[in-house]
């Protein structure tokens, strides 16, 4: 079992879910974030003074997946991701020991 | 007619029009953000449907112009008839009857807004707007008539409602009438709906204490309308309501968090906005009888055992979410008897002395009379209506409902969405609005299934 | 000059300029977290515009104390000239003109604060001031002069506005001239502004449903100024005016959650607060030349129709955001025919009587006839310098500060920032405040430079 | 007795008692999420300490009925005696003398409200409100005395303060005895506190914008109740009042926001809020005296060198949080000096001609003796009894606390929960509620010993 | 080392903490997140137009854990956690190389 | 590819993101939990009933780092972000299987 993690711009989160979809990924688990890297954040003046924001809001979504669509997904959600412009984010891949679904105590794949 | 108490008492009533939004933003405040649009609501909605029965019979049931039998003022004047173009009040001070019917109209408006509290976090909103249209029709109606339709008000025939002509108990502004009243209907309500899930142990604090102290500001700034335009002059005897409204007030939140200080170990913003409101309570009956050291000693009782009786509820065991028992019954009684000791016609010709102005015991009995008589006949009206509604189409909402939150069970709303205040548009929640449905149809709302098409898209 | 009246018309004119940040948060409630502050800041300036062009020769314009031509007033009272010690209105209810001048300009501060929700989440601010400007000279002063400038007010030769005067359309407090001017306007930009990006899909939903229903409610509170104080005395007119306006705008708020609940199966609370202001809108015009039982009426039909016009841009396709045309301009049309049904000389002398109450269909006439020509005036007024704004200096931010937030790219601000709430200080967005510029330079602002310096560091 | 003048004297104070919630709200939104309850209550708390110290002997100091020396008027009227049922003001405008009481007591209220913007963040609740009852005892009372007891107002032998009396310098409505009063010990408290940890550079920003507004919308609306009530009439020199008022104020929005667009490149909804405040600060003096002309160009000068006066605490090194000096001392400063210049005795037979209207220096001189006695002695006062208070009870919360937040600290509340809002029940902060505690123990607060046990099961 | 994660019911939280204690796990951390899956969003209406909210509301409870400790610290939490309805959530255990406590700089079983 | 994870005191944060710098990590991505350990947490008072919140607000900060950086990172960060007081927090270390930058598609080191 492994487990997705995808740093992305708010608004993309929608394609995002349709891609994960469409590899059959009925499930995630969304949070969000600030990210920090190459994209700026910007600036606020309040009575002058100026206060310069650093972090970008960015949202990470949490998908197990299979080993074997873990490649799959990836691809997945870089291509409903990316706008091209600096910011869009990171996907990134873990490997998970364990996996159940609280509901039933089902495990591993039939967990998802 | 004259004009300038004319213009005092219509500002008055467009403040005290204000005291029932300041009441949802007290309560609303102090609910958890899953709850607080239903609470906002219920008190809202009293605006609609109390203005809406006022009109109707309401005020005619109140107050009579002619005949009556001190019970109830009857019909004489129902649809507004008798109002447009006619005068109410003494020679020299008489203002448009108009004027004095939106006056008392915003009393009736909050009273039964006022019993919300009690039931917070749990209520079905329709149960809720047939509660508040039947409790108006059966009690606060007649009990309007009881405390404040003065024999020949509105009317040189009228005979007007038994505790303010034949008891002669002093009720300046409603602490029978209003408080005592919403205070013992809500004590009703929160048996009949019983306990919060989780009640005592696990329930939510209050989602936004700012609101709070924006609510009861809104009151305190409102009340000014309530008592000192209860006067219906402006002229010495608002003044002195003003006044001691202003002292009594300051005094009991004072009195409020000492308490807290000396019982908790620090003072609180909610406790500062609910000392303020016991004293507002509490003074209201009296603040046309008493002088400023009297109100002085209203405030300062009412917000220390204002303040110990927000316990009682831990006590004895029923769930009055917001302390309309702690603040407005017990206020209210407060300030019912302490007229009792403190009245002094030295600010008032039409009033009288009590017991530390040489007046004796008999004003104190008139007193405790008027209160229990409310109380008691709000009480049981209360119950009865509630445990109706209750048994018929039902009072509270189910478990789950009370879990995922009111808000979205009864309203199909939430309060708040902040999370897309630096970012992007959130689309945790992107809302999926409705296609244009087709322009052949008729002019008709969204449809749902064309959402639900839009949604899946 | 009479006391009690000018308390009144004073009382009243405070009351209206609360109307405009009432307002703000009724709008700004409505809108996403991120163009908020574009929204409080679209009412809130127009304070400031109108505020000095009033004085300048907004007054001026409307107003006139001596001659005119049915059209616009003039420039004799420009600078507020001939207003400061002199006299307004008939002996007996007579006032300080700068009384009936400032009661006015709140009157002209609102209406294009009105036109805001349609252009929400998208449009420059100072696009947004220049079409404030322009439009209040080009459209506004005139058509208030039309409709609010009664011969021999303010001075005894003075012609007045032609739908006052000659066409003798009934408008008691601003039906066309407020609530048609606005609504029209409204939809005239957005024409000009367009569709928000996703728009019907893809729009937020409301951030803060409390704040629309405090906005409803101070709305509410000043409009009693409004309608009330548009009678220009404490006396039976006012008192009138305030009760058909509390009764419609009671009706209306349940008139609007009927048709949700049946419609969409539950009754909202922005539903409730929208209900609320289509009444206050159609019972302006009316609500000094109807009855209660009128008002009662005219409510009803304003809830309903308004509750199920909001759906018209869906259809129709122009991205109206908050619906002032919805609730504005069908209010207000709603309200300035009703007044051909539903007028009685009972309420008010100086009015006439409608269909059912004996008088014909001829002030129908005169009715649809004020609407229409505001109406038309207002929209290609609008239209036009809406579009010249567009097309000059442009209307609408760019598409990612569409995305981004019209507040962060307009004003350099967001709204909240609660994230600190309970831990130590938030340093995801720990300001870098400027480090104190160098003690030998003259009196300056934090200069930027100074600040990215401290930011580096 | 005048009712007109009564009813807008009584409206006025409510006006004005509604100013300090309006400023509480105001400045809590301008400080952290953390620290914003310890702000409210700063502002609240007034109402109650100097509501009930105006009542035991505030008052009596500020005003007397008799005799006085110009610096205090003594204990003639302590416990608000010799006001119950007497008159106060010249014959056909007199009015209740509880109603002036009351008046003046709003006054009394937000003066010291006003300084708690200077502390932000990191103030003793307590040590506060110690403060608060120990500055108006020594330094307001006396000082409005000075500035508003007009000899035989309140008493035909009354002698009343220098400033209104020998000195005549005109102040119409406190702009030295409220806001240079004010803002002169907001500078001395900010010394005496020391700045915030991190200040300059890393402080927090607004946590609540809209809120700010809110503050900054009440508090104008509450405004005209402050300067056109004070004409203690209806009539034309309230509505002077109420004109000169709005005019400065839509002119010092425009201004400041003019300065910011050049400055920092984008107009600000703060800076819209603060533009309006600076702007009736400044007329606040001079809103009797000066007609609408002359009060654009005050509020022109307001907004623009308020706006630049912000950035000399980072220039001089002071923390004065939420620049109390930068508004309130100098825009006090700035309308009482131009007073020396655009007074007109057109406007105000009372008043007299400033130098562009041919009065030549004189008033200039008075004007700036006002201003230099009354910011010398209430800067002295305050660093005097603050720095007492600091070295005995301590004015400043532990540098823990202010990292954890004064809320927690000092009030055991915070002021937000919404992070339940769409789901169940958030259970991160899920209280722990009491246990009833056992019904045989006699009536008593829920215990804290009770409560541990309840939250280890 | 394992980390231990948990997508649960917000209100279930108290039993999971009180699951976690029995074992004599004492440390947490906690954030809010929202979920998709099986479970269904509601809609809200405003002004007739409806408005289809996706995701529920959830919690993310993370705890380290030593190896041996894993499978029961799992069978705990998915026992506290279970109401038996759908959108109960998932329980997973990655592995970890890795874990300091900042205040001492303690390694391994001892930075717990 | 390690994952850096770090539970840190709020006011810590421009201290540990200096320090990442310093090692040339110039991302990162930040979000807001609540932590529960040894440190306390604090008592409510609501007239008179008391609400004890047990968790403390902390910030969770994720770094990717190449597999050499990681013992390095961890102890800036640890440095960075101690004050000597209970509730300083832990930091971990994860394996991480794939990385991408959703912008361009690049993987692995490339990808930071
Ligand atoms: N080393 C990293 N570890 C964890 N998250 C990172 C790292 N670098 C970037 N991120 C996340 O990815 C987001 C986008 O990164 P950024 O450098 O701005 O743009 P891009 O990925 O397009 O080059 C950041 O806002 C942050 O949330
Ligand atoms: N594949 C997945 N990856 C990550 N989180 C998931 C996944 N599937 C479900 N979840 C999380 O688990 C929660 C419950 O899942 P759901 O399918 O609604 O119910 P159940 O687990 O009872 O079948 C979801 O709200 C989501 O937060
Ligand atoms: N076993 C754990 N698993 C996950 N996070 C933990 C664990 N123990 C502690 N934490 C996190 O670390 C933070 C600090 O832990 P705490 O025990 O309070 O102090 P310290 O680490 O200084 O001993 C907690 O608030 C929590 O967020």
């Amino acid at each position: 079992m492994r487990l997705l993690t995808a740093i992305v711009k708010p608004f993309t989160l929608d394609d995002v879910k349709a891609a994960l979809e469409q590899l059959g990924l009925l499930g995630m688990t969304v949070s969000e974030v600030r990210g920090y890297g190459r994209q700026k954040g910007h600036t606020e003046v309040y009575r002058g003074a100026e206060y310069q924001v650093d972090f970008v809001a960015k949202l990470k979504v949490e998908v197990l997946v299979e080993d074997d669509v873990a490649e799959r997904a990836v691809e997945a959600v870089v291509k409903a991701a990316r706008t091209g412009r600096i910011g869009d984010g990171k996907v990134w891949v873990t490997p998970v020991d364990i996996v159940v679904r609280v509901r039933t105590g089902e495990r591993g794949v039939d967990a998802l | 007619m004259n004009p300038g108490d004319t213009a005092w008492v219509l500002a008055s009533a467009a403040l005290v029009m204000l005291m029932t939004p300041g009441l949802a933003f007290f309560y609303g405040g102090m609910v958890s953000s899953k709850s607080v649009l239903n609470m906002l609501m219920m008190n809202f909605i009293t605006l609609g449907v109390v203005g809406v029965l006022w009109l109707l019979y309401g005020y005619s049931l109140s107050f009579g112009s002619e005949g009556g039998n001190g019970f109830v003022a009857g019909l004489h004047n129902a649809f507004l008839g008798n109002t447009v173009g006619t005068l109410a009040g003494p020679k020299g001070d008489a203002i448009p009857t108009l004027a004095f019917v939106m006056f008392q109209l915003m009393f009736a408006v909050i009273t039964p807004a006022l019993i919300s509290g009690a039931i917070a976090d749990r209520t079905k909103f329709w149960s809720w707007v047939l509660f508040v249209a039947v409790w108006v029709t059966v009690i606060y109606f007649p009990v309007a008539h009881w405390v404040f339709d003065f024999s020949g008000f509105t009317g040189p025939h009228s005979v007007g409602g038994w505790i303010a002509n034949q008891l002669k108990a002093f009720d300046f502004a409603g602490g029978t009438a209003v408080h005592i009243n919403a205070g013992a209907a809500g004590l009703a309500l929160a048996i009949v709906l019983g306990r919060r899930k989780g009640w005592p142990k696990k329930v939510s604090r209050p989602h936004n204490v700012p609101h709070v102290l924006l609510g009861a500001s809104l009151l305190w700034f409102g009340w000014y309308g309530f008592n000192a335009g209860s006067a219906l002059a402006a002229g010495d005897l608002a003044s002195v309501a003003f006044t001691t409204t202003t002292v009594a007030t300051a005094a009991a939140l004072l009195g409020w968090i000492v308490v807290e200080q000396f019982r908790d170990g620090k003072p609180t913003t909610l406790g500062a906005a609910s000392g303020a409101i016991a004293g507002l309570v509490a003074i209201t009956p009296a603040c046309g009888y008493v002088d400023p050291m009297g109100a002085l000693v209203i405030g300062i009782v009412a917000g220390v055992v204002c303040a110990l009786a927000t316990g009682l509820k831990f006590r004895l065991g029923f769930d009055d979410s917001l302390d309309v028992v702690g603040v407005h019954l017990v206020g209210g009684i407060v300030g019912t008897l302490l007229i009792g000791f403190f009245a002094t016609s030295g600010v008032n010709s039409a009033g009288g002395n009590g017991l530390f102005h040489g007046g004796g015991w008999s004003q104190l009995w008139k007193q405790a009379a008027a209160a229990g008589a409310v109380l008691g006949y709000s009480f049981v009206g209360a119950l009865v209506i509630g445990w109706i509604i209750n048994k018929t189409m039902g009072f509270r909402v189910s478990a789950e409902a009370e879990i995922a939150g009111v808000d979205e069970a009864e309203h199909a709303e939430t309060a708040y969405e902040f999370t897309a205040s630096s970012a992007g548009q959130s689309v945790l929640d992107r809302a999926t609005q409705p296609a244009p449905t087709k322009p052949t149809a008729p002019v008709a709302p969204a449809a749902p299934a064309a959402v639900k098409e839009g949604s899946a898209s």
